[in-house]
């Protein structure tokens, strides 16, 4: 029963996930690849979810967890980086 | 269970460490180095006196047992390098002492030496493959950090070239060792001899070896050495000694270990290729060093023809072969070290590489020149030097296996390489002499020590060859008769 | 599964190798990345996947996939990364020191 | 017996509710015209869908196999709070790096403000 | 150019660097039984570290966090070599490690195992080295 | 080590005290007076030997160095080692003697000097007494070495250089040559013993290695001996100072290679190939050798052809009387015995008539200032007594009576007109030719001798051309001269004499079966009627007379000669040619372009890879065993090959680490379907990390936009890397299809499956990676520390800042 309906929900998730892989082709700004990436990383949690549940394991929840983490770092980065053409100021440069 | 086969590993680590953490006292970092190559000097030395006694001695890393663990092994061949590399390195460093530099010093010079020799000692000893990839990262991130340590604009530039093929290099080690590991299932390499040896050496197990011996041509520079010229050439003398002496020499090592251990049931193919590669080997490198009038890049090409010369021993896969080898593997530690020591002083004092704008160094260095002289004699085999008993064994080991072809382009590239070392003899020391003393660049003081006492080993190398013999005889029989080894670190838990 | 990802892993060493080949100094660190995806993605693929449970005791699983190549790759992303590190700090020392990110700039032969 | 049965389908449909919405903002991601706007499907409902499906992961787990991970608890809360701040971001920053608006835009307040700062600077 | 306004960014990096930290060490304990151990714990550290670079700025948190690196990443090896070395003191092959299962006052029943020891060299060194480089090639301008 | 040894290896000793001596004595006492002392020494010494050696015993003294290997200093005195050493000695006693003299102890670096000439005493001595043939190369490579040094004395000097270097190359190549010959010798019989190789000789003709073998032994022989084609180092030796030519081309290094044929005789000798090869060889070598004297302008020049050719001609000597050995014992044994017994003798000989040459020559260019014929003449009145020297050495050259090279070759004649009769190894085609060869060759060697002694001693006195006044030497440099003048007389009278003592034993240790079976018919004699030799020489002395007085009618035929097919300008041009085609080689491929190097590299990976898989057949496909596939991860698959190409094509740079960060992130996700959490974890960590540093990386690079349009001209497309990353994927992906159909064994991962109860621990790869192979976590963080240092230095230590 639930492996169905996760099935489903799988389905769609890799359509989203191959949807956010279209707009890191297509871009056309860097943003949007950036954004495309942070999607990424979010679905990716989602999925890993799924999977757990798949495999009866707990084992992958830190994974998600830090999946989350360091998405949020990357794409701060590269807002970062896109802003200011910096990624870690340094006080002399104030 | 011995621990003292880990200590070529800890002591130089840990000193280098210690280093790290005192980082301005330069002092403690020289005299640390020195301790630390004695040290592990001194353990080399009594892992030769307990492998001649009690037989290979191997280390069951936090003692699970082989080969589930990972094991340390030292048998004869280990423990003849393990000493070599703690000899070489220490004139290497003690000659560093006056000619680094107080920035490179201060810059985690000897630190990052030490970092090497553990890594080159890690490959000496480890018994299992993936250690040994390890291993050869720890070698080989020193090595970058060596060969780029002062930024100058041509080691950026060539170092590039180094860190990138052995990146490359790194990745098919590792696909290397993912496909032995499928087909295998096993690491150690002893056990791996063993599994290998019971199914038979198929077709694609021979392929297997033939990544590996892809991997390790490239670390030893065996027929894929293009890299090795530009990278040898660029970092400092201290550096580029050390290198020329150890690095090769590891990946020669590590052939030797896959090729007598693991993969030695098909000699008229794998070893064959082997002798072909050295053959080219010693062809390209010979005509690399009678091409030029720059120093570094003859004697850079130079080490070249070497590891094609001690190849073709292994590729003869004869007592007689493997022997010189073994000799000729030690001597050539030695003399590469020596001779781009010597290179650089000349270098140094005549502040260009170019052979035409130096002339008849001799009149003012003749004790330089004189050294340099039996350097030039040692390195093409010149009897009684260090390098001449290996010469001899070599050939008359390809002879044995029937290569001729391989043995007569070994001797041929020897006088190619007696040529090209005595045309900067004759261009540097000899002629009119165009140099005052004032308008030295460079000096030979306080760098003459390491010298002469590299020079006193090649002629005791030399003349002494008969008190090596029982060990070298050993480390040969160690070589042709895998059970020994496999016996050592398998004991009786063989599956 | 093996031989899909066999075919995964060879496509991702051919863009590797492309992007190795070519003149730019980032683009050859780039593809070096993409080949340690490969070779990381081969060892587990050798070391047979799915064959069970993750490799920890106490979960429930009764069968585990095989961990030895899970520690091996561990250390050899590890590894990777620290060459990694040490390339791209090298590459861009050397496009300011050297002036160039182009390698066919990079021969040396000019200045000796 | 029941509650597990009845567990694995409220979890099921949460997280098919959850992929579903995930699956719209991919939509949305492909189909609307810029960045900015594309940021605003991109975030709010690819959060929302993640987050249904993590609470139908937590369900599923608590019940089913009667482990409670403060770990996914975690996951929710941070995605929670760092998913606004990634899209905040990445819109100041593709505005910064003079991303242009898509054609049907029909005002951008922000440049009257950032026009005026940066006359102010070039007084300074 | 004018320093843009940075308070959103900043108020969550509080909340989220203590999430971080806090998870780090969670991973890092964990290790031995569950996924994570002193090369994620120490790399998550170092990820919480970079958060705040890239929220702050190098000297603020250098100032927060006065350590020279890269004595912290020879010290971690150092710690690692040396858990290694005990065993040899027992005439223990190197790198033996021990553990065993004690009664204390507060925690009940608690598995000790030098291997706990090592792993804490290792989250060093890695923090260490991440924020060595991190640090080194954000300082050079 | 005994006395004998002690003898052998004082030279060398010595020399080690020299430099110290030159210190402390040399303004006083000329160094070479202390040098003097040893080979006097060892002459005496080697003079004891002569009654146990002429009544056929040998002494034998054995030095270990490296028994293990069988490698001995196994030194061995019979007839033909003390003739030699005696040689050795006694001329290099007179060479000293003489350069007391000749070498100026202000201006000259004598400690150099005498060292360099010590080793090389030492090294020929080592080289004639030993019986092991590895320790006899030790010593021929030091001859080769130290006349390397010898002839380079001169070392600011261009040519001295040029010669030194050639006379290294061509003796070294050939050392190289006879150490594969002895090395082959060594694999037939199992012994490095020459000895023992005498009582193995029929092995070693049997064997399949024995032509190879005696070829490359020749070669050896044929280089130290300068016999042709390689005698074209000796006339540049000739730049070293004159002593050193006087010995090195009279008594010694040029008959090593005569002593390693007479020694290797018996082992090769009997066999028509050793016959026709030793014997051709030589006779070409003399005919070459005297043809070319003619044409010398310079007095050393010509003496170094005449060189060539005497040695030739000793060559050929013992090539005829290897045919001895064919016989074994009896009359016609005895009579190529005869050959041998003229080979030494005439090298005796040799060694006394040219060392006095030599030293003339040397008189005369130190007198006068030239050594050039054409300045010279007229000094007969001005030098008497060198002129007389001169007179008795070159005549004995040219074999006129009554002076000892006169003996020696009619018994030449002799030979030569023998061995046309015989009719084994096939003499009956050729066998008509050794004695024209050998006749045209004794007028050529006439004609020269007249030239050496008259062009310079008669004619007119040019003082204007000299650079010096020319007077009579001192009579220090006199001595030897003298001495040397005086044997050619006294042997041409008592021949016996050094016939009984020295001739016999060593032609029985060339002809050790004849020395058992038969009694040597050895009598010289002065006269031995009228036959075919003496008119041989009466026709060689008319022919000879007539030529030298025509010599300006017929000299212009040299001149027709090509200088560009000359045997130096062909070891000139094939040197030049070596070094700048090895030059353009390696630079055409060493291009310094690291696209290249890896082109190579992946090129010879697909090549020995993929070549290895399909030549041994094993590539194989079985997909029985392998694991499920779901659609989801195919459908990942297909994201993450095209998050790689996105990379790849890639226009901008931060496009392509976006990808590269995505492509990260689905490989960890595949790592969580293929249930390794821990590897996701840090996949996930480095991959942000890396990223990071790739962000920070690039504020240093070339700005982003400006690449943008850099690149907007296009990635070039190049089609050989396409096909070189394409091979490289497939054969990556044909190796692990095969690889993982052929899993031949089970994993050893089971057994970390017990890692709780071992290791406590219930996450088993973190078990693996801190206890199991703790080594490897250890290191690796070591890698790290390394690798963190390492950025550190590179960014922090820049002395190209400096440079510029």
């Amino acid at each position: 029963m639930i492996e169905t309906l996760l099935m489903i929900a799988l389905f769609f998730l890799v359509l989203s996930i191959l949807a956010a892989v279209y707009r890191l082709v297509k871009g056309p700004s860097i943003p949007d690849r950036v954004q495309a990436l942070d999607n990424i990383g979010v679905n990716l949690i989602a999925g890993i979810a799924i999977i757990s549940i798949f495999m009866r394991t707990s084992a992958f929840f830190s994974v998600m967890l830090l999946l989350g983490i360091l998405s949020f770092i990357g794409t701060i980065a590269f807002a970062r980086f896109l802003e200011r053409g910096v990624v870690i100021e340094s006080e002399r440069n104030k | 269970m011995n621990n003292i086969v880990i200590l070529p590993i800890i002591i130089p680590m840990i000193l280098g460490l210690i280093m790290v953490i005192f980082r301005r006292r330069i002092m403690l970092h020289r005299v640390l180095s020195i301790l630390s190559m004695t040290g592990t000097g001194g353990a080399a030395a009594y892992l030769i006196y307990q492998v001649k006694h009690e037989g290979i001695q191997t280390l069951q890393l936090g003692g699970w047992e082989a080969p589930f663990g990972v094991s340390m092994v030292v048998d004869m061949l280990s423990a003849l390098l393990l000493i070599t590399t703690s000899i070489v390195a220490l004139f290497c460093v003690i000659y560093a002492f006056k000619s680094i530099g107080r920035e490179r010093e201060e810059h985690y010079f000897y630190p990052l030496f030490l970092f090497l020799i553990t890594g080159v000692n890690g490959s000496f000893i480890t018994g299992d493959v993936f250690n040994l990839f390890v291993c050869f990262e720890v070698m080989l991130i020193s090595s970058y950090a060596l060969i780029t340590l002062g930024g100058k604009s041509i080691q950026l530039r060539e170092s590039i070239k180094y860190v990138l093929v052995n990146i490359i290099a790194s990745f098919l080690f590792l696909i290397a060792i993912a496909y032995l590991y499928a087909v295998t299932g096993t690491l150690n390499m002893a056990h791996l001899s063993e599994r290998v040896a019971e199914v038979g050496q198929g077709g694609l197990m021979t392929a297997v070896a033939i990544i590996f011996l892809f991997v390790f041509s490239l670390k030893a520079g065996l027929f894929l050495f293009f890299w090795l010229p530009g990278s040898y050439s660029a970092p400092p003398t201290a550096v580029a000694a050390v290198f020329a002496a150890l690095l090769t020499k590891v990946g020669i090592y590590a052939i030797y270990r896959f090729f007598t251990l693991v993969f030695y049931h098909e000699p008229q193919v794998t070893h064959l290729i082997i002798g072909i590669m050295a053959a080219v080997t010693m062809v390209l490198g010979a005509m690399g060093a009678i091409a030029y009038k720059d120093i570094k890049k003859i004697l850079t090409y130079n080490v070249v023809v070497g590891v094609g010369f001690i190849l073709a021993g292994l590729a003869s896969f004869t007592d007689a072969g493997m022997t010189g080898s073994i000799y000729y593997l030690m001597h050539d530690m030695v003399i590469k070290a020596l001779i781009f020591i010597i290179g650089g002083v000349i270098i140094a004092i005549a502040g260009t590489s170019n052979l035409d704008d130096m002339s008849g160094l001799i009149q003012t260095h003749p004790y330089l020149g004189w050294m340099f002289f039996i350097t030039a004699l040692s390195i093409s085999g010149i009897p009684p030097l260090s390098g001449f008993i290996g010469k001899v064994y070599i050939t008359e080991g390809t002879f044995t296996s029937g290569y001729y072809w391989l043995g007569a382009i070994g001797l041929i590239t020897s006088l190619m390489v007696l040529f090209s070392v005595m045309k900067i003899f004759m261009n540097s020391f000899w002629g009119e002499t165009i140099l005052s003393e004032e308008m030295e660049k460079g000096t030979t003081r306080g760098v003459m020590f390491p010298i002469v006492a590299l020079v006193m080993l090649t002629i005791g190398l030399g003349l002494g060859a008969e008190l090596l013999h029982d060990y070298v005889e050993i480390a040969v029989e160690g070589l042709m008769n895998p059970s020994l080894y496999i016996e050592a670190v398998l004991g009786g838990n063989a599956q | 599964m093996e031989s899909l990802m066999s075919i995964l892993i060879g496509v991702f060493f051919a863009i590797g190798t492309y992007l190795i080949l070519t003149k730019s100094l980032l683009r050859i660190i780039l593809g070096t990345s993409i080949i340690s995806h490969g070779v990381h993605l081969l060892i587990i693929t050798m070391g047979g996947v799915k064959a069970g449970g993750p490799p920890l005791l106490g979960l429930g699983s009764t069968s585990f996939t095989d961990a030895l190549p899970q520690a091996l790759i561990l250390t050899a992303i590890v590894i990777n990364f620290a060459t990694t590190a040490i390339f791209l700090v090298l590459s861009y020392r050397s496009y300011k020191v050297l002036g160039t990110d182009d390698t066919a700039q990079m021969r040396g032969n000019e200045d000796e | 017996m029941s509650l597990s049965v009845t567990s694995e389908i409220v979890a099921g449909v949460l997280i098919l509710i959850g992929s579903i919405f995930s699956f719209l903002s991919a939509i949305g991601l492909i189909r609307l015209p810029d960045v900015y706007t594309r940021s605003h499907a991109a975030s709010k409902s690819s959060t929302i869908g993640v987050l249904f499906t993590l609470v139908g992961t937590l369900v599923f787990f608590v019940i089913h196999e009667g482990v409670f991970s403060i770990r996914l608890l975690l996951v929710i809360f941070f995605v929670f709070l760092t998913a606004p701040v990634s899209a905040h971001l990445i819109c100041r920053s593709a505005y910064r790096s003079d991303v242009p608006l898509a054609k049907s835009s029909v005002k951008d307040e922000l440049k009257e403000v950032l026009v005026g700062e940066n006359r102010e600077e070039g007084r300074q | 150019m004018k320093k843009p306004n940075d308070i959103i960014l900043r108020g969550v990096t509080k909340v989220a660097v203590v999430i971080i930290f806090t998870f780090a060490i969670n991973l890092f304990f964990a290790g031995h039984h569950n996924p994570g151990g002193g090369f994620i714990g120490g790399l998550a550290f170092a990820a919480a570290l970079t958060l705040m670079f890239l929220s702050y700025d190098v000297d603020s948190v250098r100032a927060n966090f006065p350590v020279d690196f890269k004595v912290l990443t020879a010290v971690g090896v150092l710690i690692a070599v040396l858990t290694g070395m005990g065993g040899v003191f027992f005439d223990l092959p190197f790198l033996t490690q021990a553990f065993d299962y004690f009664h204390l006052p507060i925690f009940g029943k608690t598995e000790l195992a030098t291997a706990v020891l090592f792993d804490i060299g290792v989250a060093l060194a890695v923090i260490g080295t991440a924020m060595v480089i991190i640090m080194t090639i954000s300082e050079d301008r | 080590m005994s006395l004998l040894h002690i003898m052998i290896l004082i030279p060398f000793i010595f020399a080690i005290f020299v430099p110290l001596l030159y210190k402390l004595f040399n303004s006083r006492i000329h160094t070479g007076w202390f040098v003097l002392i040893i080979p006097v020494v060892i002459f005496i010494y080697l003079l004891r030997f002569i009654p146990g050696i002429s009544s056929g015993e040998a002494a034998y003294q054995s030095l270990n160095w490296i028994p293990s290997f069988g490698i001995n200093f196994d030194a061995y005195v019979d007839g033909l080692g003390l003739v030699f050493g005696l040689l050795i000695t006694g001329i290099g006693a007179l060479v000293i003697l003489y350069s007391i003299y000749y070498l100026s102890k202000e201006k000259e670096a004598l400690h150099n000097f005498y060292v360099y000439l010590l080793m090389f005493m030492g090294a020929m001595l080592g080289l004639v007494f030993s019986d092991n043939i590895l320790v006899l190369y030790v010593f021929w490579e030091l001859t080769s070495i130290s006349s390397f040094l010898l002839i380079a004395y001169w070392y600011q000097r261009e040519k001295s250089r040029y010669g030194a270097q050639k006379s290294m190359l061509i003796t070294i190549f050939g050392g190289l040559a006879m150490l594969s010959g002895f090395i082959m010798l060594s694999m037939m019989t199992d012994t490095y013993s020459i000895r023992e190789m005498f009582t193995q000789v029929d092995t070693i003709t049997g064997h399949s290695l024995f032509i190879p073998a005696m070829i490359l032994v020749l070669i050896g022989a044929f280089t130290k001996s300068a016999q042709f084609p390689f005698s074209i180092w000796l006339p540049d030796a000739m730049e070293a100072p004159t002593p050193i030519s006087a010995y090195l081309h009279s008594a010694t290094m040029v008959k090593a290679g005569i002593y390693l044929v007479a020694r290797f005789t018996p082992v090769f000798g009997g066999t028509s190939e050793w016959f026709w090869l030793v014997s051709g060889i030589g006779l070409i070598t003399l005919l070459y050798g005297s043809v070319n004297a003619v044409r010398q302008t310079d007095l050393k020049g010509l003496l170094a052809y005449s060189t060539i050719s005497q040695l030739g001609l000793i060559m050929s000597l013992l090539g005829i009387g290897s045919a001895a050995l064919y016989f074994g014992y009896g009359d016609e044994a005895d009579l190529y015995a005869a050959a041998i017994t003229a080979a030494i003798f005439h090298m005796i000989n040799h060694s006394t008539f040219k060392g006095a040459l030599f030293m003339v020559v040397g008189i005369v260019d130190h007198e006068t200032g030239t050594r050039d014929i054409r300045r010279l003449g007229g000094l007969m009145t001005i030098m008497p007594i060198t002129f007389t020297v001169a007179v008795i050495g070159a005549f004995s050259m040219a074999g006129l009576p009554p002076f000892n090279g006169f003996l020696s070759k009619e018994m030449f004649f002799a030979s030569v007109v023998d061995v046309s009769n015989l009719t084994e190894f096939n003499m009956d085609t050729f066998g008509i030719l050794f004695p024209i060869i050998a006749w045209v060759a004794s007028v050529f060697t006439f004609i020269y001798s007249m030239i050496l002694v008259f062009k310079t001693f008669r004619g007119k006195y040019k003082p204007e051309r000299l650079e010096k006044k020319a007077h009579e030497a001192p009579i220090g440099m006199l001595i030897s001269p003298i001495i040397l003048a005086s044997l050619v007389v006294i042997f041409f009278f008592f021949p016996n004499m050094i016939g009984d003592y020295l001739l016999k034993p060593s032609v029985a240790a060339v002809l050790p079966a004849i020395a058992e079976n038969s009694i040597m018919d050895m009598y010289i004699t002065p006269w031995h009627g009228w036959n075919t030799e003496l008119f041989m020489t009466i026709g060689v002395i008319a022919l000879g007379t007539l030529m030298y007085i025509s010599l300006r009618k017929w000299a212009g035929i040299y001149r027709m000669y090509p200088q560009s097919i000359t045997l130096n300008a062909i070891y000139n041009s094939a040197l030049d040619k070596a070094q700048s085609w090895s030059a353009s080689l390696t630079d055409k491929y060493m291009t310094g372009y690291i696209r290249d190097y890896i082109a190579y590299l992946f090129g010879f990976f697909i090549l020995f890879v993929g070549g290895t898989l399909i030549v041994t057949n094993s590539i194989s496909f079985d997909a029985s065993n392998n694991a499920p596939v779901n659609f989801y991860e195919i459908a990942l698959m297909v994201a993450m090959i095209v998050a790689a190409f996105t990379v790849l094509l890639a226009k901008s740079r931060l496009t392509a680490i976006i990808s590269l960060g995505v492509l990260g992130y689905l490989v960890s996700m595949f790592f969580v379907i293929f249930r390794a959490p821990d590897l996701a974890l840090t996949q996930l960590v480095v991959e942000t990390v890396t990223t990071a540093l790739f962000l920070l990386c690039f504020y240093h690079l070339p700005r982003f936009k400006e690449q943008v349009h850099k690149e907007k001209k296009g990635v070039p497309f190049k089609p050989l890397n396409l096909i070189i990353s394409i091979g490289v994927g497939v054969v990556v992906t044909l190796f692990a299809l095969s690889a993982n159909g052929t899993r031949l064994f089970e994993p050893i991962a089971g057994f970390y499956e017990d890692s709780y109860k071992l290791a406590g621990a219930k996450n088993i790869v973190n078990a693996i990676l801190v206890d199991f192979r703790g080594i490897d976590t250890m290191l690796e963080i070591f890698v790290l520390c390394i690798a963190a240092l390492s950025v550190y230095t590179l960014v922090k230590l820049g002395l190209s800042r400096r440079e510029k």
